[in-house]
């Protein structure tokens, strides 16, 4: 029977997300939009909140102003608290010398010291690119029930696809005896999460020892587990079932997307014992006009469509002007369509206009050569004019008129 | 508006008598509103966004759910150690203490007046919804030097609702001369919209001595006893989108004028607040048709919906087909019936294949829970 | 103890008999204790070290301090969007509704009981005063299996106070097997604190029997005549520190036992918190002189202090001696005064050379806003 | 008539403070303790809040551990909020690289985008090493009347000390003809108190132009303001009365502590209108035992005192044991004098330990050679062994055992 804050939970924020293009050149990527009334870092805060876990320690170094500016206080997570709550962790400089974070490890490895303040029995370390609802309390009364030093989430993928994961072999009582990152024969389909947690004294321990070896990467992947398992340190999975997306490339983060509106998709946003928190916008409600059509789709608040949109996502105070259509695309919070605008297997960034009689993507099956199909991306701010024909794949950079 | 100077009164309970149902259990301050508001949402917003920093919610009866509504005022970022958020119900309950009029209330909270440093009170109702920067009313009542000014609106005479005040003469400089009150008139009429700015001390004296001659109406003793003794001034709101709600009618019809994009533009030009729920987008299914209507988040539309104000959470099933109504909170419609002029309150349940129809001149209340 | 499976219910108001002055315009919850706490900053952050993050503050009449004391319950960690601090007044206000008694309050407030997620509930009053973690009297409930679990200490009986439960009988593995009510004996019982833990739809259960019964005693109806019927544990707390506030008298010798630096030990092991006013340290001018003394932040003292309970903001003149005495937040002292076995509540003046001495059985109490 | 947020205070809390030696070893100086309940920072923070100004962002890249734990969500100073609030600023990672503050205006150069979000009308830039109270919106109104660029702070200072201060020459009308940094010959006795209100969008355009300025030190004092004058700008000096301090020093460090025991100083804290605001420590009420003399001091809560306290300033938490005896010192929270032990003008750092019997410093008049004079400093966590003598003017560092 615990006191309060014996888990800190460290979430990895700090990358710089560049298979996601134009949308990461001015933002973290855990700030991109997703889902219409979320960003990607709305999961695992509000997972984290969700399992009872309130001192979470963000770090980032790569842009992290509008990640910070979205946090806040951290109110909309119910993290603006007087003991514990959310803290925004970047690079400082100590006596010596200032330092950049190297490595996952290595970042972890410099907030030694926010750890140990809370002295917490157990550090969850998460990524901010993946999308999905869990309970950590669950994982953390698995790990103990394991008197484990480190149990990591795993997910059973295809067998096809496990050699692009990093992949867990492990006993029948769940015992981690190999990893192998992206093994070309994979001995299980249990892919590892990025979701860790760690006894803190272990984990500690390992920080040390890994900062003090020479030529290591300071990565979780690479060095720490493998140094753990190596000295038999007892290490567990834990086995996760229902929706888990990695969002870090643009096709996955599209798709992602689309599954809000798929019924046959099992992420449930709409549980109420299991909500995904955000920051409000505070927007009036969506305006849905008289010759509107809307199907398939998500619509959120501030919203004024008077056009047609179909199997498409679109986030708060979205402007879709008569006569334009918007299918299977993914429209961010703010841009406008103008009309007669088309938009097609796209994503549309924050506060882009598409003037008059525009056209964004194709639809595929009107494609001449499939071979240059692919998801255009229209940076944020950017304006494509009036007419203007942008071709799948193309990314029209943030602030750019085409 | 150095927000330091003003402090802001909302009366959340006045008025309640013209909501019947749709107050039978809360303030008219929590009475909810265009998809995802509460009526209080646009007098406190309208306060925070001028700057004011402290508001007294002065409250009466039934006030839980306009307790859990604005809880500690986070949303409107007044949840501070210094000022910030004041909800004031009669503390010490005894037969004689519940608030009988607005002159008992500002009198029974005369010491939160007293300890309040702001030099100037701005009060409003909660029945007047608009969105106005009343930093406008405040330089207009500096400049002209008056004792007290009122914001009213030209049109038509509110009629369900008693203690309205007409402004029947009105001055170039913008002095009242010649008032009355509660005119029954069908002409358009210059009214008070109760939203006023006058100096601390000024309200202080005016209730301590009306409440000693046992006066009982603040429209009659205080104000319209006064106008020759003190400079009143009304300033012109009309060119603002302002909706008086005084009856179930009128409530429909201004959440119906919102589906004017004029409207909202007007209503909603500066942000209006609210307590937030995190609800999920709306997801429209693959049969549903929606056209001319103000949806809030949270919902799922399989059905078709036509000029209606859906708030958050409702879900209309396949077949359905909803029109010219408003269906408040977590509202659920079944498959295959058929809704015509309803307001429906929250968590109202109408099963499938049902048929309720009213007319956009009367339409049918379903109060709270309601099982049809 | 997981703080999402208890719900903590606070009763601000019993007991307020006791204390008669003190309690005249607030209620026992925000009676000041201890240089700079109020009584309710015990249960309340008791319960959150615990790990409890949603409570429920039962108040009745006078909750105008309480309010401004617990405030968005910010001081406490309460502040949350999902649960945190719930101030219950009786909301719907008419002849019948404050609440009478414990099963009143109770039933009045089963909506909030219903709608909390919260699997248990521990209730507290605010007149005893101890530091406890609660997960203890949780672990022991889980592991004895009992149906109610009621946290008590050996002592002398308390005898200003009604409805206090006595364990007359108590099986080795802490079942109660004989109880009674308001004992007439100066020997040392083992009585109850009033802090229980049960399943939530036990109470539920337990208190809509009850009114619907039209009982009207918690302890006589539900306690007492359960005691075959249910598992009722005892929970023996005699090693922490607790004061059980009975009597002004008794609120003086706890005050003043906190001297000791063994009960202050004891009573301040984990963080007690509450609402800070941000005061500069204490100012001790060239002639003073303090011995034996607990001092809040905020004071200027230029006299002599002896055995003195000092709360923040007091200021004591030049040759003034101050003894045995308990000077609440902002009493001012002035020169040359003599002042033995007071309490003086806040804001007292006492002016340039006064004497005023009580004895320490029967200690002088001064009402609030008092000038001598 | 403005609307919210027309004024950003930027507060630089970036500076080593090497001149404080062992108390800003694991600490920003604006984090060092001061006055019993306060640290350095919580007297810009709390004018700040006092003026009505709620947007402040802290500048910080040393040492921002404890400085970031200390600030948390800003609820002490009432900046916890949704719309402003405390923003601690660290240097990032941006496309093209990261960069350190290299100078002060450099610092706030790298967050125009922070400022800009919220496009204010005036722009205050302060220092988080001065203990003074005073209304910015006193200054914001000055300047606006004067429709000044830039307006500084000044405080005259004695003459003879001129030499030691940035000097500023003015008109009758206190417009800024001339600008010196501690210069030989003064032509004013007016000193730049290093707290400036700037018209934003002429700060913008000077803070860019420098940023593209060869050679520039990006310093305010050095480069910002002699720019501005060179160009003709508008520049007005506010005059200031009242206490202010700088706390650069050990020396003004302990000096500052000892004024607010002294009733000749102007230093009111009690003043309920114009509050100093911190982060209290939660303590139990402080004890003053049987055997106990305090007097000329001041104590904090959570003190336990049985020995002799004259002329010091006590923090939260520090146990004063029978026999000890503290004389002209600062000892900050959480620091044990035991049994016996001596503090004579000294500094005693948080949560050292000063063994039985032990002795810290000297009492100026027993010195055998006034040259040896000087404040010794104990660094927080140390711990003085029993019997063992520190000298005046040594410092002991954090954690050591001597």
């Amino acid at each position: 029977m615990a006191r309060k804050n014996n888990v800190v939970a460290m979430l990895l924020a700090g990358g710089q997300g560049s298979r996601l293009g134009v949308l990461t050149k001015n933002i973290a990527k855990p700030a991109v939009p997703y889902g219409g009334n979320y960003r990607i870092i709305d999961f695992p805060l509000s997972n984290c909140v969700n399992s009872g876990i309130y001192t979470v320690g963000v770090l980032t170094q790569y842009q992290p102003l509008e990640l910070n500016d979205y946090l806040g206080n951290g109110q909309p997570w119910d993290l603006d608290r007087q003991n514990g709550g959310i803290h925004v962790l970047s690079p400082y400089e100590a006596i010596g010398g200032a330092e950049w974070y190297k490595g996952t490890a290595n970042a972890i490895y410099q907030n030694i010291n926010f750890i140990q303040k809370y002295d917490p029995e157990y550090v969850v370390i998460l990524s901010g690119d993946h999308i999905y609802k869990m309970n950590y309390a669950k994982m953390i009364d698995f790990h103990k029930k394991n008197d484990a030093a480190c149990t990591i989430a795993v997910l059973e993928v295809p067998w096809e696809e496990a050699s692009r994961f990093g992949i867990l072999a492990t006993d029948d009582d769940d015992k981690i005896y190999e990893f192998a990152e992206k093994p070309a024969e994979p001995k299980s389909n249990k892919a590892s999460m990025g979701v860790y947690v760690f006894s803190w004294d272990k984990l500690k321990q390992y920080l040390i020892q890994d900062e003090n070896t020479e030529g290591s990467a300071n990565d979780f992947g690479k060095n720490i587990i493998p140094t753990m398992l190596d000295a038999g340190e007892r290490m567990f999975a834990f086995p996760f079932k229902g929706y888990w997306k990695d969002v870090g490339t643009i096709d996955s983060l599209w798709e992602a997307n689309l599954d809000i509106i798929n019924p046959n998709v099992d992420l449930d946003l709409s549980d109420k014992s299991w909500r995904v928190y955000s920051r409000n916008p505070m927007a009036p409600p969506h305006y849905i006009g008289k010759n509107a059509k809307v199907e398939n789709s998500s619509i959120s608040e501030g919203c004024e469509i008077e056009g047609n949109v179909d199997y498409s996502v679109i986030s708060s105070n979205v402007t879709i002007e008569e006569g334009a259509e918007v299918l299977y695309s993914v429209v961010m919070p703010g841009a406008t369509i103008k009309k007669g605008a088309k938009v097609y297997y796209a994503i549309i960034a924050e506060d882009a206009v598409i003037e008059e009689n525009a056209k964004i993507g194709e639809i595929p099956e009107k494609l001449e050569n499939p071979e240059n199909w692919g998801i255009p991306v229209i940076g944020s701010g950017a304006t494509i004019t009036k007419g203007k024909y942008v071709e799948p794949g193309v990314m029209v950079k943030s602030g750019e008129e085409v | 508006m150095n927000g330091n100077r003003v402090l802001g009164i909302v009366f959340a309970n006045i008025h309640e008598e013209a909501l019947d149902t749709l107050t039978a259990m809360r303030t008219m301050g929590s009475v909810p509103f265009s998809s995802r508001f509460r009526l209080i949402d646009f007098p406190l917003s309208n306060m925070v966004e001028s700057g004011i920093t402290k508001i007294g919610v002065v409250t009466n009866a039934n006030f839980q759910s306009l307790m859990d509504h604005v809880g500690t005022g986070k949303p409107w970022d007044l949840s501070r150690k210094t000022d910030g958020l004041y909800l004031l119900p009669p503390f010490s309950i005894g037969a004689a203490s519940i608030w009988g009029n607005r002159i008992d209330a500002l009198y029974g909270n005369m010491n939160f007046l007293n300890q309040s440093k702001q030099t100037y009170v701005l009060m409003s109702d909660c029945n007047h919804v608009l969105n106005f920067d009343y930093s406008k009313l405040f330089d207009a009542h500096e400049e002209s030097g008056a004792d007290i000014t009122i914001l009213g609106v030209k049109g038509k005479m509110p009629k369900n609702i008693s203690s309205v005040l007409c402004f029947d003469k009105v001055d170039a400089d913008g002095r009242i001369t010649e008032v009355s009150l509660d005119k029954d008139t069908d002409d358009e009429v210059f009214y008070s919209c109760n939203i006023m700015i006058m100096k601390k001390y000024l309200l202080e004296t005016l209730v301590t001595t009306a409440h000693s001659k046992n006066e009982v109406s603040y429209q009659r003793n205080i104000i319209m006893s006064n106008i020759d003794k003190l400079k009143i001034y009304a300033y012109d709101a009309t060119e603002s989108f302002v909706g008086t709600i005084d009856s179930i009618q009128s409530y429909y019809d201004i959440s119906m004028s919102l589906l004017e994009k004029d409207n909202r533009k007007k209503l909603f030009a500066s942000p209006i607040s609210t307590k937030e729920r995190d609800d999920m987008p709306t997801l429209y299914g693959a049969n549903s048709s929606l056209t001319n209507s103000l949806v809030a988040d949270g919902c799922i539309i399989n059905g078709t919906v036509e000029n209606c104000i859906i708030f958050k959470g409702v879900k209309i099933g396949e077949g359905t087909v909803v029109k010219d109504s408003i269906l408040m909170q977590d509202t659920v419609v079944g498959e295959n019936a058929k809704i015509n002029c309803v307001i429906a309150d929250k968590d109202v349940s109408i099963k499938d294949n049902v048929e309720l129809s009213g007319a956009p001149t009367f339409p049918i209340c379903l109060a709270k829970n309601t099982r049809v």
